[in-house]
């Protein structure tokens, strides 16, 4: 029982979903399927927030190294909490939306996640560059080959790739560094996406058939029983 | 924006970016403020959105909802030791559920779609148009066919990369690195401008230097 | 002087320097802007530091990632300062973009899609403002909608910057009439498809809550086949790989598409295909479009700041190399900094 | 009272808005007729329910007008024109000269439609007559679809073969893959420096298809830990996806005879919030100092950071996703790189079970497919636009069939 009925679920499932597409009336029974997730989704959360509230007053209550940031989580999680669900500061009350302009949980998300976000996304800015100088070597055939493509392309992006190449006559302009990143991007490139993805395209319906057919069930904790 | 919250943004900007010299206090604190914000963010947004925007209100109209929110509840036997095993059933639907959905999106989008688009004339630049293509495009046309060839056949498991194969494989390979390559290129590109977003708030929106 | 006294030092001297310009903000200092010397001299003792980086380079070891970090930080700062313009040219996709918009009869409804949140505001905002500030000019009608949460904020931050623009500051906008903001839908590629039959079920009420029926310029519309032309502003899922397999694909819309640089390749197939009538990728796409359209912005502004931190990671990449066939290809391989 | 009065005046405006339309028309004629082209009307419009779908779509078909000749007709192109339930008429296609069908799938399960057509000219438009009410209908099979059902079955059907084919004991070959293959000495160096693994299924939750191939790959790796008894540890960013992992490494532990090893703590939620969880696996990189670092899943733009930040702290990185953008950045960062279908396939070649093993020489008979029809395809397609040649074009028309996708 323990370990049929999972995977009977998962076959039903997974083989209902196949052959949706192909009956009409049930086409949208994905939508449907959709919403299950996303309700089993808050669900788990109480699973994963909870786990976070623990860990963290683990930290605090054994006064382990660095509590103070526990706390600080802490608080920021609880002041996030009573600032979205009692939609305080929100001008319709409780009726209006949550992330409605001047309301606490708005303003929070403006001025502390949205200038983090995107400070953690420039980082890469830096390590574009580390990676560059440390990583983009042309060790062997592959790696040069990889260099000279991203070179070319990424000089055509730029006003450089004209002003190094804007010389050669227009009749053969496809040498010349921008057209040439461009011709790249329309053809090798092109390419080398389509292999990769008939290549994942295959990678995931060997995989999911695997999974449906209960061929592939680590996820359920039945190996080796 | 007022004097508090352009300090505060500015704070939390300039605490990330310490991290680049080495892992400090006040990247500690900017990270424990993330964490926590952010996690109740979420909380709140999937309460609002999915909880109580797609199940809560429409309950009654679709009873079939109740179903996700059984597998939830079954979800959350997780904490009872002795009947936690039933979690496994919201587990399997949705390995389930996924498997099937992406299994024919995938078999639609990349395989047929992608190899339908392959097939095309070399000497012309659509269908039935005749012999109307310049070198560059018959260029063109040429690596895409030779590369999308060679490139799935990198792929091939079954045969050890020998010979004739081995070549073809190896080709593949190449056609991945100018892939990669064109990746790497374009993406710098957007990784740098996110910092000049961020420089711009700094010594423009905070300190007023950069018009 | 201990590791650490210097780093106190160091912040005590960033926050005073912080204050002294932050007061000075308030009490109305003017901007910084370099002469054409003094920027001639500062893009000059970059390129020494680069040479510096590489004679070190080549002599010893790699350099320490942070001096690399700190490089790059000066690197794409500094320009933001000097007042140099650069050429700008057009790639044949913004063109199109650009010419199937021009095409379009006064009065056509354009859906604007914003796909993306604040981290990807720097390239794709200057093309958001450019975009609707060209319909408004061709007196296109603009509805606004967003399948990321935080997209339609970013539409009205746009609406904001464009109605303050030189241009169109004579003429006035009526909400609900010239332009439209529907606000954010969940569910991803599936409001569209639902969209594919109405609208008003996916956004009954708009952004700031009025209903749908109350809004003269939506509430004839039904579905895709009133909308002329839409336009996706992208940065991931869902987003342009999404309208265009459900909006184009299935309802033939006309798209055009605003992208992150990292996106842009995925999207190229799409262009090829036909699906697509034209793309801006990154910041380059925008300065293009603002170039074309002859509305100049932000797009315009980063861009010498953006060639500079190209040609620092071209630069870097050469170092590496040069270094690495220099010194013997062997010992680098292994080489680990710090 | 006054009321009363008011009603005959009511019938008479009735009444006469037919008319008023007729005048309309009236006029409109006489005045083409002094200076204006006028193009005849397509005929014969005829509307039909378009099988195989759930009632949403209808075809139509039409005899072009007699003035719509190439080069140089009269027609300029054509409107179509369609009546909700009723209602009035509105403009939903146009199409150029020469166009003679058209599918419309914007229409639903019990509205009734009618259509006319407008053939247009340079200066006005004639309509053709108007259709018959027509309601559009169900179908319980999607025809159109067959190709789509046929190519899955032969490529689902070989995979399955090869499976069936393994587990009755035939054994298949299949060729090392370089990641995979180094999983056993990057854990076993973590036991050596007495170092913890970190363990990063991407930051997508359990609906997306990578972050199942994570989970399986992880279900593997962390039986070698346990047998090694090495600590792992594995910050995720869906609460699904650390309840799934916490089964994985348990189960996993449990098939290595180590239950008691097992501890939730090995998983733990951080946010959902992108990049706060990469803020907090940055902080947990620097400060634990991992051996070993496997990102496996769905990965976006933190790939650069998260590789680079493990190349820092001098770890062994294995890295996989199906995300071409972030590729480039794990093969310059980490030390190995599953691509693409690598990532889908490692599980089962990692289980060394032969019927998983099947399943990827089952996958090469589809990359087999692709290759001929494309190969056959591309040839066909040049020989038939280039030279015209009859054959060539029906193998063509045969491949774009059998692997077009309908909607």
């Amino acid at each position: 029982m323990k370990r049929e009925i999972p995977l009977f679920i998962t076959f039903f499932v997974g083989t209902l979903l196949i052959i949706a597409v192909f009956i009409p009336p049930i086409e949208n029974i994905e939508k449907t399927f959709t919403l299950f997730f996303d309700i089993i989704a808050v669900f788990a959360f109480f699973l994963g927030g909870g786990n976070l509230i623990r860990v963290h007053v683990h930290k605090l209550v054994n006064g382990k190294k660095d509590w103070v940031y526990s706390l600080v989580t802490l608080g920021g999680f609880a002041l996030m909490l009573i600032a979205g669900l009692f939609k305080i500061g929100n001008d319709g009350g409780i009726a209006a939306s949550v992330t409605a302009e001047g309301s606490w949980f708005q303003e929070i998300f403006n001025y502390v996640i949205n200038p983090l976000q995107s400070t953690m996304y420039a980082l890469l800015a830096f390590f574009v560059a580390s990676a560059s100088y440390r990583a983009f070597r042309a060790k062997n055939k592959e790696a040069t080959i990889l260099l000279i493509a991203a070179f070319i392309i990424l000089l055509g992006r730029t006003p450089f790739g004209m002003m190094l190449t804007g010389w050669i006559p227009d009749s053969f302009s496809i040498f010349q560094i921008p057209n040439l990143a461009i011709w790249i991007m329309n053809s090798a490139n092109l390419a080398g996406q389509r292999a990769i993805m008939i290549g994942i395209g295959l990678g995931v319906v060997s995989m999911s058939l695997r999974l449906i057919l209960g061929v592939e069930r680590t996820y359920l904790g039945e190996e080796g029983k | 924006m007022d004097h508090f919250s352009l300090w505060l943004a500015a704070f939390l900007t300039l605490g990330i970016i310490s991290f680049l010299y080495k892992d400090n206090p006040w990247y500690k604190l900017t990270e424990a403020i993330f964490i926590g914000i952010s996690a109740g963010y979420w909380v709140v947004t999937l309460y609002w959105d999915n909880f109580y925007g797609k199940f809560w209100v429409n309950k009654g109209e679709e009873p079939t909802l109740w179903i996700g929110a059984f597998f939830g509840f079954l979800m959350l036997l997780r904490l009872i030791p002795k009947v936690g095993w039933l979690s496994r059933w919201p587990l399997a639907f949705i390995v389930g559920a996924t498997s099937g959905l992406w299994l024919m999106n995938y078999f639609a989008s990349n395989i047929m779609v992608q190899v339908q688009a392959t097939i095309m004339p070399l000497f012309s630049t659509g269908y039935g148009t005749g012999f109307d293509a310049d070198f560059a495009t018959i260029v063109a046309n040429f690596v895409i066919f030779f590369g999308t060839l060679t490139g799935l056949v990198y792929f091939f498991f079954s045969k050890e990369h020998k010979g004739a194969f081995g070549v073809g494989a190896k080709i593949g390979i190449f056609f991945l690195m100018i892939t990669f390559g064109a990746s790497f290129g374009y993406t710098v590109m957007s990784r740098m401008s996110l910092l000049i977003g961020r420089i711009d708030f700094l010594f423009g929106d905070w300190l007023g230097m950069i018009q | 002087m201990s590791t650490k006294v210097k780093e106190i030092l160091a912040v005590v001297a960033i926050t005073i320097f912080c204050l002294v310009f932050y007061i000075g903000k308030i009490n109305g200092w003017e901007t910084i802007e370099f002469s054409f010397t003094v920027s001639m001299i500062v893009i000059s003792l970059l390129v020494l530091s680069l040479v510096w980086i590489l004679i070190l380079t080549i002599k010893g070891n790699l350099i320490e990632r942070r001096i690399v970090f700190l490089f790059v930080g000066i690197a794409v700062t500094l320009p933001l300062f000097m007042g140099i313009s650069q050429k700008i040219s057009s790639s044949p996709e913004v063109v199109s973009l650009y010419e199937s918009v021009d095409a379009l009869p006064a009065g056509s409804k354009v859906l604007i899609s914003f796909d993306y949140d604040p981290p990807s505001a720097p390239e794709l905002q200057p093309m958001a403002e450019a975009f609707i500030q060209l319909c408004f000019e061709k007196n296109l009608k603009v509805i606004t909608m967003g399948l990321w949460p935080q997209g339609p904020q970013q539409a009205n931050l746009a609406f904001e910057k464009v109605f303050s623009s030189e241009k169109l500051k004579g003429r006035k906008f009526e909400y609900g009439v010239d332009y439209v903001n529907l606000g954010f839908q969940t569910g991803n590629e599936f409001v569209v498809q639902r969209m594919g039959s109405s609208f008003k079920s996916m956004f009954p009420t708009d952004y700031v809550g009025n209903a749908y029926n109350d809004l003269p310029l939506v509430k004839n519309i039904k579905n895709f086949s009133n909308i002329d032309y839409c336009f996706n502003l992208s940065a991931g899922f869902p987003g342009t790989v999404e309208w265009i397999q459900i909006g184009v694909d299935r309802f033939g819309v006309l798209l055009g598409a605003g992208n992150t640089a990292v996106q842009a390749p995925q999207i190229y197939p799409y262009l090829n295909a036909g699906q697509l009538t034209g793309l801006l990728g990154g910041m380059n796409g925008a300065a293009e479009f603002e170039k074309l359209t002859e509305i100049p912005g932000k797009g315009t502004k980063f861009m010498l700041s953006q060639s500079f931190s190209h040609m620092v990671v071209i630069a870097f990449v050469l170092i590496g190399n040069v270094a690495f066939f220099m010194s013997g290809r062997k010992s680098m391989l292994e080489g680990n900094e710090e | 009272m006054k009321n009363i009065f008011s009603i005959p005046i009511l019938v008479c405006l009735v009444i006469s808005i037919p008319f008023s339309i007729f005048a309309q028309e009236k006029q409109s004629d006489s005045l083409i007729e002094t200076s204006k082209v006028i193009a005849e009307p397509a005929t014969s419009l005829i509307v039909s329910d378009y099988k195989y779908d759930n009632g949403n779509s209808l075809k139509l078909n039409w005899v072009p007008s007699i003035d719509d000749q190439l080069p140089a007709g009269k027609v300029t192109g054509y409107e179509l024109f369609r009546s909700v339930n009723g209602g009035g008429f509105e403009r939903i296609a146009e199409f150029p000269p020469q166009k003679n069908s058209f599918q419309d799938d914007k229409v639903e399960i019990g509205s009734s439609y009618v259509y006319y057509i407008d053939a247009l000219s340079k200066d006005t438009a004639t309509s053709s007559a108007k259709t018959e009410l027509i309601n559009p209908e169900r179908e319980w099979f999607n025809a159109g679809k067959i190709p789509l059902l046929i190519m899955a079955l032969i490529i689902a059907g070989s995979i399955f073969y090869f499976i069936e084919t393994a587990r009755r004991g035939k054994t298949l070959f299949v060729r090392k893959i370089a990641g995979l293959e180094a999983i056993d000495d990057a854990i076993g160096r973590a036991t050596e420096m007495g170092r913890p693994i970190l363990f990063i299924p991407g930051i997508q939750d359990m609906d997306d298809v990578q972050t199942l191939a994570g989970l399986t790959i992880l279900g593997r790796v962390s039986k070698v830990i346990a047998d090694y008894d090495t600590r792992i540890f594995m910050p995720v960013s869906r609460s699904l996806v650390m309840t799934a992992g916490r089964e994985t490494i348990k189960a996993a532990y449990q098939s290595a005879g180590r239950p008691d090893a097992y501890s939730d703590d090995m998983v733990n939620y951080i946010t959902d919030e992108q990049f706060g969880y990469v803020a907090a696996v940055d902080g947990i990189m620097v400060r634990e100092k991992p051996a070993t670092v496997f990102l496996l899943g769905a990965f976006f733009a933190e790939s650069l950071i998260l590789a680079e930040t493990g190349n820092s702290i001098g770890a062994i990185q294995i890295a996989g996703t199906a995300r071409p953008a972030q590729l480039p950045f794990f093969i310059a960062a980490c030390d190995f790189t599953l691509i693409g279908e690598e990532l889908f396939a490692a599980s089962a070649y990692l289980s060394g079970e032969p019927k998983q093993m099947g399943s990827l020489k089952g996958q090469d008979v589809g990359k087999a497919i692709a290759l001929i029809v494309i190969l056959i395809g591309v040839i066909a397609a040049t020989f038939s636009t280039a030279w015209d040649i009859a054959f060539m074009t029906s193998i063509y028309d045969f491949f774009t069939t059998i692997f077009s996708v309908s909607k």
